[in-house]
């Protein structure tokens, strides 16, 4: 069976198309989705790929979630749909509630584009099987509001429930408990602020770490996960 | 009182402010001869912002003829000058546009603003050749790091070339950064864009078929930047008082990306039969030039403009210079489907007029005719100077006063770690840290390596290598001998990588025109870059001037920028920049005694005299040919050209991109101090693996090399002189910018 | 024409670089006394005809919807003239 | 302590395409009325004792070289309290 992974391309993605080809290199179909689509065409997986939606005016992700294709992914990925968040899609999906807590300005105030070394927390989500834990590897940041922020009460819910997935090594931005990633309770939602989808060949990223974030959810679906 | 073409046949003295515009008088009597009665006041709005030096190149054109007259053997060029932007050929069916355009003024003023939108207008130009925007570049210019007011325009600059570029999703490949004192209340920002398309592709500024209607989509139009190309631009800031200095413009990223891909929707339709951008001079600028490059006629209603501000006069729409904005001429047929597309990306889209079978572009304000002129004579029938021009007079000390070595007792060591530390020199991942390299998923090097590479092609690996450089102390001591090594070091900056250089363009930063020792750099630099453009066989596609860079009566160092654009047929053969452990490191081409000019002279000594190191355009191209037939047999690993700082920061470089030492001894024929500083042309390091050696010595036979030594170790040791630990190089390289910027 | 007036601020527990980075630049230019500095957004909106309680309402539920995130920031509305 | 409240404003000339994205999401939202959006920055201060008249012309001082750049922006002193 071909997965169907379907990339949301909102008004200002800019990461879209190389979210689409992340998820041919890893073997799955690539499936692009409209901001105002009302319905999934058949996706298995969703991912809201990186950008600048809506020219990220109001705060990051603001205007993005009120768009029509979210209220179906908001309710399927309730019901299990895997979802992926990354950079802005991250933004997206904490201002939509999906995942708790909020991206804030970076610590230094700029946009930093870099090779970032990151520690794998949880390789229990979908996205991550493919993963050990403790492992270490380098997937590029780009983003001017990756500081991830919440209140304590949701930072000891994150800790208590293992639901931090990524760490930075050497915190780029500011982000609490240098937090680079996220899962929900059920394992299905991750965001991220690294972009996985520039680290899937070593022509063009710095390493093919990222692939396997792909290559994990797939495996998932048909069924050969760990 | 709208000012109507009737009433200013009736009343033909009406006093009008051309002065104001910038007009002088001569020019204005001869609009008036043209149009045989005096201008409307939106006629002379028009004219004057197309007539000034930004819009019309009144005083640069009797100089930039030559690029059509010296004739570059090339079968690669499509389009030449004269076009938004050239194009040229670059194999299995694809051909790339790329440009270079000047933002200085309005980035000295809103540092953020104005080096946004200048990456916003760039991008524009290139997209309205048909083509879609792979990446940009960027060169700039500053003050001295140490002076308060660097501290305000580098960091607004930098946030607005990153901010605009990051936001369109346009990876910056590469650029370059300088600093000298001249450039302190003038600093230059120079952004570049490239694009590729399909040679089917090729869309053209003209709007031709009679019928045909004329669109204009994207951001409204409000009251920002009136007169903005005209005075910013034209004048000088000290003869220009407060009530001179209009608002900048402030860009709309978010807009221009859906711009980009609603644009290229339409080209992919069909739906678009000519298409300008609207730049400088706005809908003055599109409206003409597309009736002028078209058959003539062109109605226009610029009552229909959607206006942000409702309270703008005729006059102030046809000169405003809001962002974000295109003009197209669609057939009626079209529009229907023009316009759906515009609505998907949630783009204003107005008919505002159409092509008439007449020869005059008239404009009409509710239904009252208020321009009525032949639209050549505002787009291309603009005045022409030629300026006076004289060698200064102190140019001949400046070149006599050379740097006198035998003084200079610092040992080698110091003198690198205070080079590596300056502020040319340093690293400057500060500000390409702020710049998006991976966006699209097609870039294969971008900084620090010499020039940026881009994939275009997924399926055959093919590839686009682009360089930007210039160095405007060389141009200061000799502005011909300047300008043709900053073609070289463009030109060996994209050889080096693996790829063949096969076009080039300019930006030519200047003082005033209206200095004849300006006007001779400016002579100067544009022959040698017609008669370099001949000898290197590599023909320059467009270019870009800038003048009334100066502060008060002192002008900027001439600094003409220069991008070449290269081509290589599998990315996955680039030659990068980091080597591994283990492997001998040659130096390619002669090293001689040039540290005239050279940022040893310059950072360690202060000293700027003499002449700059001798161009050889020869041994540039068997250098280049050196490195291509090396690709077939990958028998280079790595390699870097040599430019600011010669030899040893070159080295320095290498070892900190690739976290490993090296050793080296001075096996050439000059002192040690010429070794490791001087900065003569046409050469390059290269590394090599023990096994390739053999296959490599045979490419001697098309450029010599000698060993000067090995990869290894934590240490940059330069055997019986220093040895310095990479963590005290990198020290003294990575800490300027940052100690300084917040 | 009416108008109303939203300020959104930060909570007092959230990180505020922007306002730090303020901050120090006032105290390099010589003003010694700042303590603290806390960067906020304002909306000014305008609307089509008078403002009644209805369209206050409506305001008042977007402005914790969109104009702000609860997790982050607190909103108030400022000021609204009902014409103008 | 004492506290001032700079507004700043984009001049009205200048383009505001965040109060325009603004615009349209509250449009998208079902606030039909809203005829424009602007969105402006505001600044707390807080201040080491209290303010006087010194102080504040301070402040009015650095508004213009510090929190906005005249150019494009506007800005007031919309309040203070001597102490608090
Ligand atoms: N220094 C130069 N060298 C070569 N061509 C130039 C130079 N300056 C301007 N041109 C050419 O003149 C034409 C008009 O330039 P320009 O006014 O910058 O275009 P635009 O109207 O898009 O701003 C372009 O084709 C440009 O490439
Ligand atoms: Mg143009």
């Amino acid at each position: 069976m071909t997965i169907r992974i379907g990339v949301v391309t909102f008004p200002g993605s800019l990461d879209d198309q190389d979210a689409l080809r992340a998820v041919s290199y890893a073997g799955a179909q690539a499936i692009s989705l409209w901001h105002k689509d009302t319905d999934l065409n058949k996706v298995d997986v969703v991912i809201l790929p990186g950008g600048f939606s809506y020219g990220d005016y109001l705060r990051c992700g603001a205007i993005a979630k009120l768009a029509p294709v979210m209220t179906e992914i908001i309710t399927k990925a309730n019901q299990g749909l895997p979802v992926l968040g990354i950079c802005n899609g991250f933004q997206v999906l904490c201002e939509s509630g999906l995942l708790p807590g909020v991206l804030t300005r970076n610590k230094g105030l700029h946009f930093t584009c870099r090779d970032e070394k990151l520690e794998v927390v949880n390789n229990s989500t979908l996205w991550t099987k493919d993963f050990e834990t403790n492992e270490k590897i380098v997937i590029p940041i780009k983003n001017g509001e990756g500081c991830y922020q919440a209140d304590k009460k949701t930072l000891d819910q994150l800790v208590g429930n293992n639901q931090i997935v990524f760490k930075y090594l050497d915190n780029p931005n500011g982000s609490l408990l240098d937090i680079a990633g996220i899962t929900n309770e059920k394992g299905n939602v991750v965001g991220l602020m690294p972009h996985p989808e520039h680290a899937i060949d070593e022509l063009t990223g710095p390493t093919n770490h990222g692939l396997r974030l792909f290559t994990s959810v797939i495996k998932n679906l048909v069924g050969i996960s760990k | 009182m709208i000012d109507t073409v009737k009433n200013a046949q009736e009343n033909p003295d009406t006093k009008q402010p051309f002065l104001e515009l910038g007009l002088k008088e001569d020019e204005y009597l001869k609009i008036k001869q043209i149009l045989n009665r005096r201008p409307t006041s939106a006629e002379l709005a028009m004219y004057s912002v197309m007539w000034s030096e930004h819009c019309s190149y009144k005083s640069s054109k009797v100089h930039l003829k030559q690029f059509g007259e010296k004739i570059v053997k090339s079968d690669v060029l499509m389009v030449g000058i004269g076009e938004n932007a050239g194009v040229v050929d670059i194999g299995d069916g694809w051909v790339a546009t790329f440009k270079v355009e000047s933002h200085n003024h309005p980035s000295y003023i809103e540092p953020y603003q104005g080096a946004a939108t200048g990456v916003g207008g760039i991008v524009r130009d290139i997209l309205s050749m048909g083509a879609r925007p792979i990446a940009v570049m960027d060169s700039l210019r500053f003050g001295p790091l140490s002076e308060p007011d660097t501290k305000r325009v580098l960091p607004g600059i930098v946030a607005g070339v990153g901010g605009y570029g990051n936001c369109l999703g346009l990876p910056n490949i590469g650029g370059e950064t300088q600093f000298d004192p001249s450039y302190l209340g003038n600093p230059l920002v120079n952004a570049l864009c490239v694009g590729v398309m399909k040679h089917e592709d090729i869309h053209l500024a003209k709007a031709t078929g009679v019928g045909n209607k004329v669109i204009l989509y994207g951001a409204r139009t409000g009251g920002d930047g009136i007169g903005g190309v005209s005075v910013l631009a034209s004048e000088t800031f000290a003869t220009t008082g407060q009530a001179k200095r209009p608002s900048v413009q402030v860009g709309d990223p978010f807009t221009e990306k859906l711009l980009i891909e609603a644009t290229l929707e339409m080209f992919k339709n069909k739906l678009v039969e000519g298409i300008q951008d609207l730049g400088g001079a706005g809908i003055s600028c599109a409206t003409s030039e597309l009736a002028s490059n078209g058959t003539g006629g062109m109605n226009v209603a610029l009552d229909l403009v959607p206006l942000r501000d409702e309270t703008l006069s005729p006059e102030e729409i046809l000169m405003s210079e809001s962002q974000e904005r295109m003009c197209a001429i669609v057939k009626p047929e079209n529009i229907a489907a023009f316009m759906q597309i515009c609505d998907k990306w949630e783009i204003i889209a107005t008919v505002i007029g159409e092509v008439t079978d007449g020869n005059k572009l008239v404009i009409t304000w509710h239904k009252e005719v208020i321009v009525e002129v032949p639209p050549r004579t505002v787009a291309h029938d603009g005045p022409v100077y030629n300026r006076a021009l004289k060698r200064p007079i102190n140019q001949d000390l400046l070149q006599k006063d050379s740097i006198n070595i035998s003084d200079k007792s610092n040992s080698l060591e110091t003198d690198l770690l205070k080079l590596l530390a300056s502020d040319g020199i340093s690293d400057k991942s500060w500000i390409t840290q702020q710049y998006d390299h991976f966006v699209r998923g097609n870039t294969i090097m971008s900084s620090p390596q010499d020039s940026g590479m881009i994939r275009i092609d997924e399926k055959t690996n093919r590839g686009l290598a682009l360089s930007l450089d210039g160095n405007a102390r060389f141009c200061k001591l000799d502005p011909y001998v300047g300008a043709q090594l900053a073609i070289s070091e463009a030109y060996r900056n994209v050889s080096v990588t693996g790829a063949k250089p096969i076009a080039l363009t300019n930006c030519l930063n200047f003082g005033s025109p209206e200095d004849p020792a300006v006007m001779w750099q400016f002579s100067e630099t544009v022959k040698a870059l017609a008669d370099g453009a001949v000898s290197f066989s590599i023909p320059v596609t467009g270019g870009n001037v800038s003048f009334y860079n100066q502060t008060g009566e002192i002008s900027i160092l001439p600094t003409p920028v220069i991008g070449v654009l290269g081509v290589i047929e599998d990315v996955r053969k680039r030659i990068p920049l980091r080597y591994k452990e283990n492997q001998t490191l040659y130096l390619l081409g002669e090293t001689k005694k040039e540290l005239d000019g050279s940022s040893w002279a310059w950072f360690i000594h202060n000293h700027l005299g003499g002449k700059p190191p001798q161009v050889n355009i020869e041994n540039e191209k068997k250098l280049s040919k050196l490195i291509q037939t090396s690709l077939k047999a990958k028998v280079i690993f790595a390699a870097h050209d040599l430019s600011e700082g010669g030899l040893s920061v070159a080295l320095t470089e290498m070892a900190l991109a690739s976290g490993i030492g090296l050793e080296v001894s001075n096996n050439t024929s000059v002192d040690d101090l010429s070794f490791l500083f001087s900065e003569s042309s046409a050469r390059a390091v290269v590394s090599i693996e023990e096994d390739k050696l053999p296959g490599f010595k045979e490419l001697f036979k098309i450029y010599p090399g000698i060993e000067i030594g090995k990869t290894g170790g934590s240490s940059f040791k330069f055997i019986d002189h220093f040895e310095i630990e990479l963590s005290k190089l990198k020290q003294s390289h990575s800490g300027t910018l940052s100690k300084v910027l917040v | 024409m009416g108008r109303v007036i939203v300020d959104v601020t930060l909570k007092s527990e959230i990180l505020d670089p922007q306002g730090q980075a303020v901050l120090r630049a006032l105290q390099s230019q010589g003003l010694k006394q700042v303590a603290d500095v806390r960067q906020g957004k304002t909306f000014e909106i305008t609307f089509e005809g008078a403002i009644n309680k209805e369209v206050l309402d409506q305001v008042e539920a977007l402005a914790s919807e969109v104009l702000s995130n609860p997790v982050i920031e607190n909103f108030v509305i400022r000021s609204y003239e009902k014409e103008s």
